[in-house]
Parts: structure tokens; sequence; C-alpha cells
């Protein structure tokens, strides 16, 4: 059973790496890095199972804490055009 | 029995855990436009992974395990939605309209595409 | 050659695939940022050799267990784990250089960069080419 | 083929996918969201190869901090790669024929997972029978890592120390004071900053728990020191570079990223003065196994300052960068 849902998971990252590729819109790529993100979480705790040792959780457990980091710094990235406290030069964001 | 007891439940929980997460993978690619295959990849970011993980908890039983897997749940469960939210509201003030009724204004000037599609 | 071979030699050729995606990144490609990351491919693929290296059938993580078990090499694991912190260390040192290297010549493309140089060697494109001559 | 082999050719596929998507793709933007795709990926196949430790490195390395410094970098160059301009021809011959060679030398390796190879017979047994009574810690990783190789660690420490001086001089003489700048915290964005204030504290909880648990399960120094400079990372993200310097102040990273070091090479340095060779901890304590458990501790305690004030004084060095993108790179 295990290996099944392996299998779906790994499915799912394969079509949303294709979304990534295919874009179009920036914003559906920050989304599926962030949706292959959530599936590598699942992969790598459903191949602790199949492997027969579970207590390595602990990756899963920093993807699931750190994952969003990348997104929260795409969104400033793209609302400020930059990551410190920098100014815009029309005084305020797009 | 009562082994076969969890199996069953775990399975069942895995399995539509994995059903969800491979719907929701299909939406974000034959979804229309970016606000819908928002919708499709929120399938995957909760229920998918809660059902999984749900499924994984019920084969660790009462373990250190157990409570790794619920923490990773709890992240989860905050995490996904917030930059769901994030992402949904960058992509709305930075101008990317939904795409209503028959295909006209999909996407609109300073969101639009990014330069080589391919 | 058997199946047998193909399986166990599989590891090694998907890493020089990568190694070698990673080696056209930096060669071809003139943008600085994008070397940096055909460069860090290359740098996974190395990883990835050690650890496939390192792999023992049927073994598990090298912590022990108190049971008798067999347990995967520890060693290239050790080497390829200080090297990412390494790795990801003289990544920013290399963004740092991309960084100020726009701030001198106001752009990242290697062949602007030449041409630039080449312009304030030569004087302007049409001297430089009667200096060649 | 076992299930083991297909998860295994599958994941080196995908690698292989997004590698070549990286190549493809001009925008650099998607660059930066495919090469943390492909951290992603390659973290779950170290942990299919048994390496946890590696890829909970990876894992904290790519989850965020890459990530974040790629796009600082964006925002401080250009978001797009101009199309080549040479032929391509002679590089992809000269790749051609290196790939060959490689592949016909690979004909003479040992088969994968073959545990009669070289690499296998020589000094590995001999760490994994002895981890136990030597050292006394089941992480066998960690043991390596920090007692029977502790000189190469130190090194490698050494190199990241050097880095991030690297690094800060090459940007330190940019960083401008943000006088008149409107400092901007994502005032509008509740929901972030609600989320982010409760995430920080188990972030820097979960690095303190990898930090010292390094000896019974994956994780240790290098891990715990990247997951604590992503949690003051996402602070400055979320609530502005200048805030976070008034909490953690430049300097006082600075002054850390060199106690790392010295903590290190000072520990050493003690077993010098009873008379033992350098970086042997067994003299630390009232017998061997408890010298090096405090050997031990300590070593990865410096490993873990020193590398998280290295990002955290990299990325302060990256944002603090004040020079608009110009419209024409954006």
């Amino acid at each position: 059973m295990f290996a099944v849902t392996m299998a779906a998971l790994l499915a799912a990252m394969i079509l949303a790496l294709g979304r990534l590729y295919l874009g179009p819109t920036l914003y559906d790529r920050v989304l599926s890095a962030n949706s292959f993100g959530t599936k590598t979480v699942l992969l790598i705790g459903v191949m602790g199972f199949l492997t027969g040792r579970p207590d390595f959780l602990d990756i899963s457990l920093l993807y699931a804490l750190l994952n969003f980091i990348g997104t929260i710094a795409v969104l400033k990235f793209f609302r400020y055009r930059t990551l410190g406290d920098g100014v815009n030069p029309d005084g305020d964001g797009p | 029995m009562t082994a076969l007891v969890t199996d069953a439940v775990s399975w069942a929980f895995l399995a539509s855990g994995s059903f969800l997460v491979v719907v929701g993978a299909l939406g974000l690619i034959r979804m229309p436009d970016f606000y819908t295959r928002l919708h499709a990849a929120g399938i995957t970011d909760t229920l998918g992974a809660d059902l999984i993980l749900m499924g994984l908890m019920v084969q660790a039983g009462f373990s250190l395990v157990t409570v790794k897997l619920l923490l990773i749940g709890a992240f989860l469960f905050f995490t996904s939605p917030t930059s769901t939210h994030a992402i949904a509201n960058a992509a709305l003030t930075a101008g990317l309209n939904p795409r209503i009724a028959d295909g006209a204004g999909a996407g609109t000037d300073s969101a639009a595409p990014e330069g080589d599609g391919k | 050659m058997g199946v047998d071979d193909i399986l166990g030699l599989f590891n090694y050729w998907m890493v020089i695939v990568l190694m070698m995606i990673g080696l056209y990144t930096v060669v071809s490609r003139g943008n600085l940022v994008k070397k940096i990351v055909g460069l860090n491919i290359f740098q996974t693929s190395v990883f990835l050799l050690y650890i496939s290296m390192g792999k023992v059938t049927g073994g598990t993580a090298p912590i022990l267990t108190g049971k008798p078990e067999v347990y995967s090499n520890p060693l290239p694991h050790v080497l390829i784990l200080t090297a990412i912190v390494v790795g990801v260390a003289t990544t920013a040192l290399g963004l740092a250089l991309v960084v100020r290297i726009k701030n001198a010549y106001d752009t990242i493309e290697e062949d602007e960069i030449q041409a630039a140089d080449d312009e304030k060697e030569f004087g302007d494109a049409a001297a430089a080419e009667d200096g060649r001559r | 083929m076992s299930i083991a082999a297909v998860i295994d050719i599958s994941l080196l596929v995908f690698l292989g996918l997004t590698a070549f998507a990286i190549l493809k793709l001009r925008a650099l933007f998607a660059v930066v969201m495919l090469s943390s795709v492909f951290s992603l990926v390659s973290a779950a196949l170290l942990v299919h190869l048994d390496a946890v430790d590696v890829a909970f490195t990876e894992a904290a390395v790519g989850a965020g901090i890459s990530t974040v410094l790629m796009l600082a970098t964006l925002a401080l160059t250009s978001r797009r790669e101009k199309a080549p301009t040479r032929s391509q021809a002679l590089p992809l011959i000269v790749v051609f024929l290196t790939g060959l060679a490689l592949v016909y030398g690979t004909l003479d390796m040992p088969r994968f997972g073959d545990p009669q190879a070289p690499i296998q017979v020589h000094v590995a047994p001999k760490y994994i029978a002895d981890t136990q009574s030597e050292i006394g810690i089941p992480n066998i990783v960690t043991a390596v890592l920090a007692s029977y190789r502790g000189f190469d660690t130190l090194g490698e420490v050494t190199v990241i120390f050097t880095a991030g001086i690297g690094v800060l001089l090459l940007l330190a003489g940019f960083i401008r004071e943000p006088e008149g700048l409107r400092v901007q915290t994502m005032d509008h964005h509740l929901v972030l900053r609600v989320v982010t204030k409760m995430l920080i504290g188990p972030i820097m909880l979960f690095a303190l728990y990898v930090q010292f648990h390094g000896d019974f399960g994956p994780g240790g120094g290098f891990q715990a020191g990247l997951i604590f400079a992503s949690a003051f990372i996402i602070y400055a993200l979320v609530f502005g570079l200048e805030n976070a310097r008034k909490a953690v102040p430049g300097r006082a990273v600075r002054l850390l990223v060199a106690c790392g070091v010295l903590l290190y090479g000072g520990v050493g340095f003690v077993s010098f003065l009873f008379g033992k060779n350098y970086l042997n901890y067994s003299v630390l304590g009232v017998d061997q196994v408890a010298g090096q458990h405090l050997g031990i501790l300590l070593v990865e305690f410096g490993v873990g300052l020193t590398v998280a004030a290295v990002m955290v004084s990299t990325f302060y060095a990256f944002a603090g960068q004040n020079q608009p993108i110009s419209d024409e790179d954006w």
C-alpha cells in the first residue's frame, strides 16, 4: 500500500513539475513549487515507512516548517522588488 | 485481528489521500487559469496531505513517530493555506484578473506571461 | 551486459547526465546567475555519485539500532554533509561577486562584460578592430 | 525490479528532467523555482540512499536559504537571461564527448549496492564496529564527523568562515543606512505576520532539537545552524531588515562567526594541554566515552554557531543593498 501511495505522489510530482515548466504566469510557478514541497514532505514520510525505519521524519518536519520561507521571499521579491527594506522609486508597491 | 483492522483503516486513509493528491495535481495541470489552479492545489495541500499523514499515524501506533507526524500535519495545516493566501494576494494586487465566463480576460498586463513560456 | 549490469550502473550514468547538463549550462550560457545554478547542478551530481557509491543493498541508514543490521557506508555521508554547507557558502560568495560585477559593468552577461573590457582597452569597438589589424 | 529500484530510477529521472528544464528556461525566476525543486528531489533521493544526515542538510539548505539568496541576487541584478549569441555546437560536442568518456569509465566500477566494493571493505567497517564502544553515540555519521575526522570538519568550518568573510568584504562597502527610506514591513499582510510570529518559536526550538539530538538521530551543528539562520531570515523578510538588525545586530553576528571557529579550535587546544593529540576529546571527561560526548557536543555547538552566523550575516549583506533594480532588468 505504501508503494501505491508512493506512486501516486510521484505521479503528482511529475504533474506539478509540468505546471512549473509551462508557467505561464510566475504565480503558477510559485504555486506549483509550493505544492511540490508538500508532496516531498509526504514522499519522504512514506519512504521512511516503506524502508521500515520511520524514525527519520525530522526531514519532513523540517520541510513542513521551512517550506514557506521561499514563498514569503518570492512574495516580497515581486511586491517590493527587494528582500531588504529598500523603497520603490514610485514610493509604493505596484 | 487488530493488525488487520489497523491495516485496513490505514490503507483506506492512504488510498483516499493518494486519490486526492493525484486529483489535485491533475487539476493543477488541467485547470484553465491561475485562480482555479490555486483551488486544485489546495486539495493536495490540506485534505490529501492530512489523510496520508493520518494513514501513516494509524500504522505507527502510539510512539514518537506519531507525535512527529502530528506536528508535520499541524505545521502543514498552518503554512500551506498561508502560502496559498499569500500567492493569491500577490497575484491579485499585481493585477492578474480571474478568467470570467467565455474565456475573456485571462490575465492582464503587469502580471501577464513571463517572457519565454517554454 | 545484462539487466543487472544496467541496473547496477544506472545511478552512475544518471549522475553523469546531470553532471554534463551542469557543465553544459556553465559553458554555453552567458548569464552569470545561470552559470552558478549550473555549477550547483554539477555539485549535486558529485554528491549523488559519492552517496550512490556508499549504498549497500539491503542496508539501512548508519544510525545504530542495537540490532544486528547492515549499514550503508557512513564515510561518504560525512564528506558530503559538510560539502553541502560549504557549497551554499561558496554559492553565496559567487552570488556576491555577481552583484559586484553588476555594479561595475551594469550587466551580468558574459559577452557584454567582455565587450566592455575590450572597449576600455582599445577605445571604442572600431578602434579595437584597427588595433588588432 | 524491486520497489527500491523503481523509486531510485524514477527520482533520478526526475532530477534529470528538472536539470534539463533549468537549462532550457531563460526566465531566471523560473530557474530559481526549479532549482528549489531540484533540491527537494535530491533530498528525497538521498533519504532513499540511506544518507539521512546528508538529506537533512540538503533540506535545510534547499528549503529556504538558497532560494532566498538567489532571489536576493536577482533583485539586485537582472531577472532575464539574454539569448545566447555564440554557437552552441562546440560546447555540446565537448560535453557529449566528456560524458561518453565518463560512461566508459563507469563500466569498470563496482555495481550499485555491492557489499564487496572496495569502498565498503576498508575504514568504514571499523567505524561501524567501534563507534558504540569508543564514542558511545548511535549516530555513526556524527561520530565520524566530529571525532574520528574532526580535523576535516575543522577545515570545512574554516572554509565556511572564509566564504562568509569574503561575502562581507565584497558587499559590506555597499550597505547603506536606510535613512529617509520608508521601512517596508509587509504591514498589510496580517495573516502572514501572525503565522510567521507563531512559527518562529517552533523553528528555533526545532533547531535546538537538531543541534543537541544530533548524536542520536539525523542532525548536528551544520543542519541546526542553517535552521536557526532560517528563523532570523524569515523574521527579517516579514518584519523588515531594520527590525531584525535591532534584534540581532550585524556586529554581534560577525563576532559569532569567529566565535564558532574559535570554540572548535579551542576544544582541540584543551586536549593539547592534557598532553594528548589535537582534537582528542577522550581526556575531557572522567572516562573516554564521557570525554567524547562532551567534546562532540562542544564542537558541534561551535559548528552550529559559525554556520548560523555566516548565513545570517550573508543575508544581511545581500538584503542590505539598496540599489533598486532598473525597469529594463525587471
